[in-house]
């Protein structure tokens, strides 16, 4: 694990990348706000401790041209690649308006305006779907990065292997970030895995690997940022190892009795977001004052669109009932 | 003694791990966090990891270990955190699992369970019935218990079963089912149909949660003076071909209810044996409820639209029987 | 032109992709070899190696490329070697490729393709019919040709839907079966039946390598007297239900014939929809005739043992012709 | 790669490691005649080229107590397990009397007494399985070490992974060998992988790794010895690449013209069976013309086996329809 230095990043980078960061962490709190009154619908996972990971990847790529699979701990991405807050939560709520129709919910809507494709709950299934999307501008000619993400338990899934393999043979840019939270819900990196750094797999498949701290969003983009060149060069994908830690059970149900306290005190002190708050308090890039008020006026924003939402009745029955198939669908 | 459905499978499982040595338990956090439904609470303080064993995220490992474990004389129940994520571990099953007995007559005594079944705002990703598909297979037996008494008793019978078996529990009816189960080692063998209510009008051939659809069903028809017969087939494989014609030579009327999608669901099956074998015996055509051939949506909404339910069933058990 | 099924299936691609960049092609083995069955012989030369992608054996990505491609506006053709290896993919095609439309509203115009069926000696993993489990996933639409101009007009039509096709091609027929198939572009609409015989005594419903055996069958029993008419229905999602009713309302009797094996295949959907819906019209009971329920075995003794013939159909025919 | 330099084993091994290669080569003579006549049943899969791997790996067993699940290239292993040639010849051309009944063919047969679990054509499917075969003997407080084998091609199956990695966090007893002769049905070893060793991915489960000359009889051997030795110590599994050439066709069907000409002279002066003999000659252990006296005798052995089987009858047809259950089989 290597630590970053001077920054890569230019003042309003830095202000942006902290700003999507309050806003991941933010969601997190006005989520779990809501579980606590009894309205959240489905599970509800934060991202508590992985934001620098989240923001910091999908920060390095290019959101017009790029594309985004993210998983069920990167809601910070969804920001980065710029989805408004109102549809972020019709989604979560599966209310009326949200781009699923209720058919589905939390992060799994695809919004292709945005670039964003989200997850089915099958850990890794999306892996080779992202693989593919890039082949398919490969084959037009064009260079199209895909980022998608697994985590420490995920990865231990056979279509893992499949589509890294195969992104390599065919030297597509692809970036798959391994999101070492310690935890696959209740079990251990210890019992999930052997090897030292996950990152070492990358070697096997003949691809660019890394194992890097997810606690330091300016070290998360700047690697992706290699990561993305690689890419663009043609010079297939690369793996990256984020560490981090999971600080809250695996959903909000689960009160993870199972985590050592140490663990989690140790890990505090490395929060991403209280860092980097410090950070930029330091280099004067932006004072603890001003972020605070930034942060107040983000959950202030996230809570007015859960209550947007709320308002929303849910979808009608009917909805459930067509769509099956495109070709029932209006231009299918 | 009273058990939800949940208790008395986990009763099963407790019951023959004291008394055989040779079952043992292999799954994603059944260990110290007791299974994402707590199924396994306490398990792993009484039978130790080297009996419990959490297994990292790799259905296809953990139902191929657990072929290779029962191939060596072993009998494993290996649990699928939900029982979607069975589709990252089908070649096993049916590739390996299903042919084994047919090529190599040897004995693979395993258990593939965990939860399905929707009802219950999950996602279409933590929802889906796929025992079709199971029983489609060859070789595979495949159970779908409805009440504990059962679940317990089908469940010791699966594991000391000599075939690997499929074991659906739907977890809507995990803690919403209670009922009197019988203490220590008890067997409802696999196979055989249970008749949950006599009636003389029409009989409703049922497994799993749509058993109680058609118990609600059959008590509101009750005061309309329909009175239904409801057949539970627990068990898919084998199937109980006998009970099922003979409540239909009675009533001389069929309604096959799950609630897996219809189109080429189990109930096309019984559906067509009934239609075949009991054709003489039939007043009326033989009617299917099932859920709409989608996905399982997540909205309530949506998802109530989708699934079958008592009023429906019964609704279509009123034209059966007027017709 | 007279073409066999083979050549048939494989000039639809070909026209399809001369017609539309966007079609492609990925799977085993297809680029300089051609393909196990030589089906894409030529095309690597003709399409060159970005549109004829030989990948590694990795069934789950190959169907997952295909999914991502599609997505991103191709029209991926996938090969299985043999159909059988689509377990390895099977959750890519029931999870994510069947899920999409109704959760995203976005196409994924996809076709997954291989041999399937048995008969010609292979062993239980390269002889399934495995078409039930697709059609009971949701979401997939599935075809299984049995004619050449059909395999080839399903082909292109299914290259050109926009729903993701799970395309089962019988190996039995590859080279066996002949027939005219029009040159250039050519379109068979999916969802609708075909009568391939008119007949007056007695309904077969069938697809695939069935509906062979039900022309031999009819062969024979016109000899008797007894005129059969077949319906193949092509494919079985979108099901063309009113085609098949309005024959066994015609005929009055109805027999379901698949290689598959019986028990929860696509013969009981067709036989409890046929027996619920045309109710009335029916003078003896829906039959079906399909494979025994195991695995197909290797040694031609067992295998003629285990699949369904002519034989067997005729006497089923003529049993349901004189109830 | 590393060569052999003095041999490891005693002169009667090195008898009988020849008997074994010479076994597996006229296996394939056989075998191959009979397809020529026409009367051969199902693909004839040769291992010409792969002799030393089957018989090296295998030998380096304990057949009593560990147990074989060869793929469709390593006959060799058969006969070091001990199978007869009868009922080898029964298996392979599904007659009457195979221990399969006629329900499967070729070397996809099981013979628990002998400790031999034959494969399903599905790649990779049985890695896992042999996993938990070591498992069940874990849990018996026993060590019986599971030797299975992948190609190169096959390597890329998901379930390799996961059962790599499950094998190698439960240290488990197991031994893959990952046969890479350079081809996987037509496709090369550059379209299949983009890394440089097959055992690369050893690192990623955190197991020992390691790729080997498969042509060297011994060197195959003292490799396996070696993670036998591991593996009973308790050092969990080990992944061995071997380097060969598949020397024909995938199956007889195949006349690989896809394959350079070149590429097959130059491993043709590698012949695995005939560099053996060359070495026990120089070394004074069999000299030549034994050799070929008794590779004669195997032949002869085995064209007599084979007209035996051809004169068994195929199985009655009733054998088909029953048994897909265990329970409806006397003791089931
Ligand atoms: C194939 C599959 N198996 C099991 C599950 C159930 N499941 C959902 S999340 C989870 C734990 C995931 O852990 P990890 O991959 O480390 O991601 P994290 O939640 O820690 O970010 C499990 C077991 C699943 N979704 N998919
Ligand atoms: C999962 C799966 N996909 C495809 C096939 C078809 N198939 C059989 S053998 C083979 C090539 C195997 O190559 P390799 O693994 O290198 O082994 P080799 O035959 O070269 O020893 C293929 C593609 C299969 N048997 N299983
Ligand atoms: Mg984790
Ligand atoms: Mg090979």
């Amino acid at each position: 694990m290597t630590k970053s230095k001077a920054s890569v990043c230019t003042p309003d980078q830095q202000r942006e990348l902290l700003r999507f960061m309050l806003m991941a962490r933010e969601f997190d709190t006005a989520m779990l706000r809501l579980y606590r009154q009894g309205k959240a619908f489905g599970g509800v996972y934060s991202q508590l401790g992985n934001e620098a990971v989240s923001v910091g990847s999908a920060y390095a790529l290019d959101r017009r041209n790029d594309v985004l699979f993210p998983m069920h701990r990167n809601i910070g991405g969804h920001f980065v690649f710029g989805q408004s807050l109102d549809q972020l939560m019709l989604n979560h709520l599966a209310r009326n308006g949200s781009q699923m129709r209720g058919t589905d919910g939390t992060g799994h809507y695809a919004d292709p305006a945005l670039r964003i494709y989200g997850n089915v709950s099958h850990l890794g299934a999306m892996i080779p779907v992202a693989a593919g999307f890039s082949l398919a501008d490969k084959l037009r000619g064009i260079t199209t990065v895909s980022m998608t993400y697994i985590g420490d338990g995920g990865a231990q899934v056979g279509e893992v292997h499949e589509a890294l393999n195969f992104a390599s043979v065919h030297k597509l840019p692809l970036i798959l970030i391994i999101e070492n939270n310690q935890y696959a819900y209740s079990t251990p990196n210890s019992m999930e895995f052997a090897c030292e750094n996950l990152s070492d797999r990358a070697i096997g498949y003949g691809m660019h690997g890394v194992t890097i701290d997810g606690t330091d969003v300016e070290l998360v983009y700047a690697t992706c940022v290699e990561a993305v060149d690689r890419a663009r060069r043609g010079d297939g994908p690369t793996l990256i190892e984020t560490r981090t830690m999971r600080m809250r059970g695996h959903a909000e149900h689960d009160d993870f009795a199972y985590v050592p306290k140490e663990l989690l005190e140790q890990w505090a002190k490395k929060d991403p977001v209280e860092t980097y708050i410090a950070l930029l308090d330091k280099r004067k890039v932006m004072s603890r004052d001003e972020a605070t008020v930034l942060r107040e006026q983000i959950l202030a924003d996230m809570i007015a669109a859960i209550d947007r939402a709320l308002e929303q009745p849910w979808p009608n029955a009917e909805e459930g009932l067509k769509n099956v198939f495109m070709s029932e669908q209006v231009g299918g | 003694m009273i058990m939800t459905y949940l208790e008395a499978i986990a009763d099963a499982i407790r019951v023959e791990m004291r008394t055989d040595k040779s079952v043992f338990m292999i799954g994603e956090d059944i260990g110290a966090y007791g299974g994402a439904f707590k199924l396994t609470k306490g398990f792993l303080d009484e039978f130790g990891p080297q009996r419990i064993i959490d297994a990292p995220i790799s259905e296809s490992a953990i139902i191929g270990a657990a072929i290779g474990a029962a191939l060596n004389g072993m009998r494993p129940i290996a649990e699928m955190q939900f029982m979607d994520f069975v589709t990252n571990g089908f070649n096993q099953l049916v590739t390996v699992a299903g042919t084994t007995a047919y090529r190599w007559s040897i004995p693979v005594p395993m258990v593939v369970r965990g939860p399905s079944g929707g009802g219950v705002g999950a996602n279409p990703f933590h929802s889906r019935n796929s025992e079709a598909w199971f029983v489609h297979a060859t070789g595979l037996k495949v159970v779908c218990p409805a009440f504990p008494d059962d679940a317990k008793g089908l469940m010791a019978a699966s594991i000391r079963d000599n075939d690997p078996v499929v074991f659906f529990e739907h977890k809507g009816l995990y803690r919403k089912i209670k009922g009197e189960v019988p203490e220590g080692e008890y067997i409802v063998p696999l196979g055989k149909a249970r008749t949950v209510r006599e009636g003389k009008h029409c009989s409703v051939i049922a497994y799993g949660s749509a058993v109680h659809m058609a118990l609600e069903a059959a008590a509101m028809l009750e005061k309309e003076g329909i009175d239904v017969e409801i057949v539970d087939i627990r068990t898919l494989v084998p199937f109980d071909e006998d009970s099922v014609l003979a409540s239909v030579r009675k009533t001389g009327r069929a309604v096959v209810a799950h609630e897996a999608v219809m189109t080429a669901g189990f109930g096309g099956e019984i559906a067509a044996r009934i239609a075949d074998k009991a054709f003489q015996w039939l007043d009326a055509p033989v009617k299917r409820v099932a859920a709409f051939d989608s996905p399982t949506p997540f909205a309530p909404t949506l998802e109530k639209a989708v699934l079958p339910n008592a009023e429906v069933l019964a609704h279509t058990i009123r034209r059966v029987c007027s017709f």
